[in-house]
């Protein structure tokens, strides 16, 4: 098995309602995948699963060959598997200095040192500074974060998860409530995404997910319903009548 | 808005009198008790017994004008109560220490006593073992094994053989537990069940049951006086023990006379006993009764911390008297050593070697007084009781 | 047998007094999102009212319960008008550092007038016999202290679950904002609410006096039980507060008849083995 | 809008920059005030002594409620643990000061570790109320074991020696003030490295949005057990003090009043900065005092007003007020 990551038959239900159902997915390390669906159709739960904020009814996750299945939220991100939030959940008293800083420190397992200085370690300073630059976000590293734009308030969550140095990068929505102005530097930050890195892009903007993934999977009622490449997508009957119940993004499919 | 004004009216009048009497002759007198919070009640019994003493006999002792400086230790709390002490000696300049509810608070003062040069006379706290901790403490309360102790015998002459103690869990209660098993057994009788409820104990009922499973003709309780009480005594009441013929017996802490009117009905007939009550019929008593009413602004606020300081202050006059108005604690302290007088509560007299006070003990029952109101009429006294606990030792 | 069901029927009482007191902070904290200390100072307030009207009046019994819930709802209005409009969404430590306050001022303001002995509220003479109950006599007043606390329950549940008023109380609760949009008068609805809260606690001042005895100090006296039940029942929740106010009863009068000494261990003991079995109370809302 | 936020970025950065500038003021204004203190009111050391043994039980909270976002009602559980430790230690023969603090400060931070434990079972409300019950399960057991701890009627004839073997704690109280201030000092000193020290953030991250600092691969129960550990070790110097300068130990140090009263002083102070619980602390403990000397009878009803009145003027607390005076100068 090469591959990187890899769901196998992943379900989950609340109450009766099934959110997931046997989704089974797999991803090699470099590739570029969108995960795309109406509203309701199990996106953000699809990766609560894998990141392990939700238990899973069945089914197993795979990183690198290893079962992580039972492994906490945490253990998983230490083993690679990253996500950002849809809504950004961020330290509102926090810079993105301070953001990225404790991302580094926690990734080198000296986030809960007493006896060091939080801005003491000149090569997690360096680290810092660089990825902050990646993202351009120097100009505001020192702002509160409530202050900062909303667009660069989701560069920050992008930020933070390169800062763990993932494997595997979930990004949910990175693009959402952006406005359009600021879209660019969002789409230039993931081209800059790093190359041995494969990438979950739950993502609305078609024009996005066409430019940035190889691979759609359609998700509706938490079924899988296509996998595919991007140009084929909105051929697919199956898919079609997932979106025709919303007229605009049967719009925007189209 | 009126409370306001008046508590800020109030507070600048005890500014301007504490400025204007802040002279050299005056004789300060430093007054630590729980004048806010759950036991205002005993604070303010302490006040009227202060002024109602004042009142009577003048505010000079040997010439001396004396001044006395309230400070309020709402509840049992030693770092307070020491640095309160600290201050009223450094600062306030007094000469002498008086009050005090609570016996951890008093523990904390009495090791200042030496180097303050300055007597406790302590008003309330009535464990046995704070005497001991400093010559320089005179008490004129009670302890509560000194008001216990005569139960166990009046419940064997009442035909009680077996008997079921119920007490707070606290430090007094234990007390009380201990003196009067001690004296039951003594006089023949069998203690066949000792409980000790926690303090913030509110529906008493199950005790009650317990009571009656228990299999006992009477029944000894201890509780501190305030809310507690009322539903204590109720639940005897409800609870059908009383009718089933159980006998009660409790300190006077349980029907103290500021309660009565909330006991009610259902306080009449039991027994208690204690070192004084308010109906206690002398010329003395008469006196201060009117006195201390008149202090504290409503005979039904009156209860027995009242005497304890009504008497401390005496001491205190004496002990000026003695030295006049030289600051030597020790001569102080002897000069009241075996003092005795004719107290509001009867004859009492300060032991020269415990410096507690050794007093009548009275057996009271709770009656209608002459006016229809609830009294704690006395039907029996034991004269002369020393602390029990203090002179074991 | 015998000692069982007496133990049961005094849970029943005590626990009912517990519930009727509570319930009114239950629905401030549960609904309004606000902690309001303050709560037993205000049923001590009716205790006040409902003592001076009966003995110091010589009202009814009926009249003075009717006097102080009508009274203390009155004193409340300029406090929600001036000191709680301020402070419902704000942060839980601030609401406990105003409500605090408001209960400090309420003590100290009754010691000043009424002194701080305490205060009966005199029964009528129905109420104040025992009544045998075949296996032991049980006050009158504990069968009444019960039978209010099922009528409080079963009213509360029918305005929340029944009526148009319920109907906009939780839409305030679940948004505000989108109830404001709605044409819901949200800040007549927290008035309203606020004031059956109050006139609860009001009630279970006057009808709960024979266990938690009238004085000035009453305010903070059971404040922890009263944060302690309502949070073991789950703010806001009617049947968990029931549920919360039984249990702890049970709990509590058991431990004292079972282990006088342990009564408290054993009411402790309990609170945090059900806190850590429904961390959310039996019937919490979820956050 | 714009100019706004520029500005105020401006002045933030500066700040930033030199955040132990800040520090130096603010660690120099507290030995400015306990120097004051020491001058002004040299009659009234105990008290003065008091309120700093209280100030570190309030600052104690500060690092759990104000940094970690944990709501208590039970902190009195870990001072008291401090005060019957270095109590009982002193009546069995251990009396030199220091070692006595020590005492207390472990015995306070092995209950942190205890109450931390049952309690960040917990979330919120039911959070709060297990912090009540541990906190009267203490002063239950306390009271209980009266051979040990004296019980209700306290633990008394506590001897101290000499500080240095040259120091008398007596009625003046010079020594106990004195070193209570020293302590304080260096417990501030310690508490702003360890907040802002990596752990302090992770901590601030955690109170924010615990399942942010997941997502993040930091495990979110032993960073706040570490500090109920702290802040045990903190709460339980103050009460160690506590007994030092009292020699007596009530069971009120193991009260749900005092752990009360103290979360009230810091909410007063204001949160999370740690100069809140200081201001926070002298603020109340000192109006009170003055308010029950002028009036012994009434004073409750002023302390309530000060509360409505403070959270009406400035809900965030009395810091709050400095921050915005400042914000306004600058």
């Amino acid at each position: 098995m090469s591959d990187l990551f890899r769901v196998e038959n992943l379900s989950k239900s609340f109450g009766g309602l099934a959110v997931s159902r046997d989704i089974s997915l797999s991803m090699a390390a470099g590739e570029r995948l969108a995960l795309i669906g109406p509203n309701g159709a199990g996106k953000t739960t699809f990766v609560n699963l894998v990141t392990g904020q939700l238990k899973p009814g069945a089914g197993r996750v795979i990183l690198g060959g290893e079962d992580v299945t039972q492994l906490g939220a945490v253990r998983r991100v230490r083993k690679g598997l990253v996500r950002t939030f849809q809504v950004t959940r961020l330290f509102s008293e926090l810079t993105p200095e301070e953001h990225v800083t404790l991302t580094v420190l926690q990734r080198e397992g000296k986030a809960s040192r007493i006896l060091s200085r939080f801005r003491g370690n000149s090569g997690v300073a360096d680290e810092v500074h660089d990825i902050l630059g990646a993202l351009g976000l120097l100009e505001v590293a020192r702002r509160k974060v409530g202050q900062i734009a909303y667009g660069q308030q989701r560069l920050l969550e992008i930020a933070i998860a390169l800062a763990l140095k993932p494997k595997v990068l979930l990004l949910d929505e990175p693009a959402a409530g952006v406005p359009s102005v600021d879209t660019p530097r969002i789409e230039q930050a993931l081209e800059r995404l790093p190359s041995s890195l494969a990438v979950l892009m739950i993502e609305h903007d078609m024009d996005l997910v066409f430019r940035f993934a190889k691979r759609v999977v359609v998700l509706a009622a938490g079924e899988i319903i296509f996998e595919g490449a991007p140009s084929e997508v909105a051929a697919d009957p199956k898919v079609r009548e997932a979106y025709l119940g919303n007229y605009a993004h049967a719009r925007s499919v189209a | 808005m009126t409370a306001g004004k008046r508590i800020l009216g109030a507070a600048i009048g005890a500014l301007l009198i504490g400025s204007v009497s802040a002279q050299a002759d005056t004789i300060k007198v430093g007054i630590i008790g729980p004048f806010s919070g759950p036991f205002a009640l005993q604070g303010k019994n302490f006040q009227a017994g202060v002024e109602a003493y004042m009142a009577l006999n003048g505010k000079t002792a040997k010439g001396h004008t004396i001044e006395v400086i309230y400070r309020d230790l709402p509840a049992a709390n030693p770092a307070q109560s020491r640095a309160l002490a600290q201050e009223l000696v450094v600062k306030e300049k007094v000469q002498y220490l008086g009050g005090v509810y609570f016996t951890p608070d008093a523990m904390a003062i009495t090791p200042l006593l030496a180097q303050a040069n300055t007597p406790l006379v302590i008003f309330n706290a009535a464990t046995s073992a704070i005497m001991n901790t400093s010559p320089l403490v005179v008490r004129t309360s009670f302890t509560t094994a000194q008001t216990t102790t005569p139960l166990g015998k009046v419940a064997i002459d009442e035909g009680v053989k077996k008997a079921i103690t119920i007490v707070s869990d606290y430090g007094p209660g234990v007390d009380a537990e201990n003196a009067f098993k001690k004296a039951f057994e003594a006089a023949g009788g069998q203690v066949v069940e000792a409980i000790r409820m926690p303090m913030n104990t509110t529906d008493f009922s199950p005790i009650m049951q317990r009571v009656r499973d228990s299999g006992a003709g009477g029944l000894f309780a201890f509780l501190p006086s305030g809310p507690p009480t009322l539903g204590f005594t109720k639940a005897y009441n409800e609870t059908g023990l009383k009718k089933a013929g159980i006998k009660f017996y409790a300190p006077g802490d349980l029907t103290q006379e500021s309660d009565l009117p909330a006991l009610g009905e259902a306080a009449e007939g039991l027994k208690t006993s204690f070192h004084y009550a308010v109906s206690h019929d002398s010329p003395e008593n008469k006196k201060f009764v009117e006195a201390a009413t008149k202090a504290i602004g409503g005979a039904d606020q009156l209860s027995f911390p009242s005497v304890g300081a009504y008497d401390g202050m005496h001491v205190i006059y004496k002990m000026i008297e003695a030295t006049d108005g030289k600051q030597d604690a020790q001569k102080a302290v002897d000069a009241v050593k075996g003092l005795s007088w004719t107290s509001p509560r009867g004859p009492v007299r300060i032991e020269p070697d415990t410096r507690h006070i050794t007093q009548n003990i009275y057996l009271r029952e709770v009656a209608k007084g002459s006016d229809g109101k609830l009294i704690n009429k006395e039907v029996q006294t034991f004269p002369n009781q020393k602390d029990p606990g203090l002179a074991t030792q | 047998m015998q000692t069982i069901f007496s133990i049961g029927i005094d849970a029943l009482a005590f626990g009912m007094v517990l519930f009727i007191i509570c319930i009114g902070l239950s629905l401030t904290m549960g609904l309004m999102r606000v902690v309001n200390l303050a709560h037993g100072a205000f049923a001590m307030i009716a205790g006040y009212i409902a003592s001076y009207a009966a003995r110091d009046l010589g009202l009814g019994y009926a009249v003075a319960i009717f006097l102080a819930i009508i009274g203390t709802i009155v004193i409340s209005i300029p406090l929600e008008r001036f000191l709680y409009r301020r402070i419902y969404g704000s942060p839980e430590l601030t609401q406990v550092l105003m409500t605090i306050g408001i209960t400090f001022c309420v003590i100290g303001i009754t010691n000043y007038f009424f002194g701080p002995t305490l205060k009966t509220i005199p029964l009528p003479q129905a109420l104040s016999q025992p009544v045998d109950l075949g296996f032991r006599t049980i006050a009158a007043h504990r069968l009444f202290v019960i039978a209010c606390g099922a009528v409080v329950a079963g009213g509360l549940w029918y305005l929340i679950e029944r009526t148009s008023f319920g109907i906009k109380l939780r839409a305030t609760v679940d948004n505000a904002a989108m109830s404001d949009a709605l044409g819901v008068r949200t800040q007549v609805v927290y008035a309203i609410s606020f004031a059956i809260a109050i006139g609860l606690a009001a009630l279970g001042g006057v009808v709960g006096a024979e266990f938690l005895p009238i004085e000035p100090y009453y305010a903070l006296r059971y404040m922890v039980m009263f944060l302690v039940v309502v949070s073991v029942g789950g703010a806001g929740s009617i049947l968990g507060a029931v549920i919360a106010c039984l249990v702890l009863g049970l709990v509590d009068t058991t431990g004292r008849y079972l282990m006088p000494d342990f009564g408290n261990f054993f009411f402790y003991a309990a609170v945090i083995l059900i806190v850590c079995l429904f961390p959310r109370g039996f019937f919490g809302r979820a956050q | 809008m714009q100019t706004l936020v520029q500005t105020g970025a401006v002045t933030k950065v500066h700040s930033v920059r030199r955040p132990w500038l800040r520090d130096v003021i603010g660690i120099l204004a507290i030995v400015i005030a306990g120097a004051v203190g020491y001058w002004l009111f040299p009659d009234n050391l105990a008290l003065l002594t008091r309120i700093i043994a209280v100030a570190l039980l309030v600052l104690s909270i500060d690092l759990i409620v104000g940094y970690c976002g944990v709501a208590t009602l039970g902190q009195a559980a870990l001072f008291g643990a401090g005060a019957y430790a270095a109590g009982i230690a002193c009546v069995n023969g251990v009396t030199e000061p220091m070692t006595l603090i020590a005492i207390g400060g472990t015995a306070g931070a092995v209950a942190g570790l205890l109450m931390g434990t049952i309690m960040l079972r917990a979330h919120g409300l039911a959070q709060l109320v297990l912090s009540i019950a541990i906190v009267q399960l203490f002063h239950e057991a306390a009271n209980k074991a009266s051979s040990i701890t004296g019980g209700s009627d306290g633990l008394a004839g506590l001897m101290i020696s000499p500080l240095f073997g040259i120091f008398e704690f007596d009625l003046w109280g010079k020594t106990a003030y004195l070193m209570g201030l020293a302590l304080l000092l260096l417990v501030f000193i310690a508490l702003k490295f360890v907040v802002s020290s990596p752990f302090g953030m992770l901590c601030r991250g955690i109170k924010q949005d615990p399942l942010r600092i997941r997502a993040m691969g930091a495990f979110v129960f032993p960073v706040l057990l570490k500090m109920f550990v702290i802040s045990g070790a903190v709460a339980g110097m103050g009460g160690a003090l506590a007994a030092i300068s009292t020699q007596v130990v009530g069971l009120d140090s193991v009260s749900f009043e005092l752990s009360a009263n103290a979360l009230v002083m810091l909410v007063l102070g204001g949160l999370g900065t740690l100069y809140g619980a200081l201001i926070g602390t002298v603020i109340f403990m000192g109006f009170e005092h003055v308010v029950s000397s002028i009036n012994p009878f009434h004073w409750m009803t002023m302390v309530g007003a000060l509360l409505i009145a403070v959270v009406l003027a400035a809900p965030g607390g009395l810091s709050s007020l400095v921050e915005k005076v400042r914000g306004e100068k600058a």
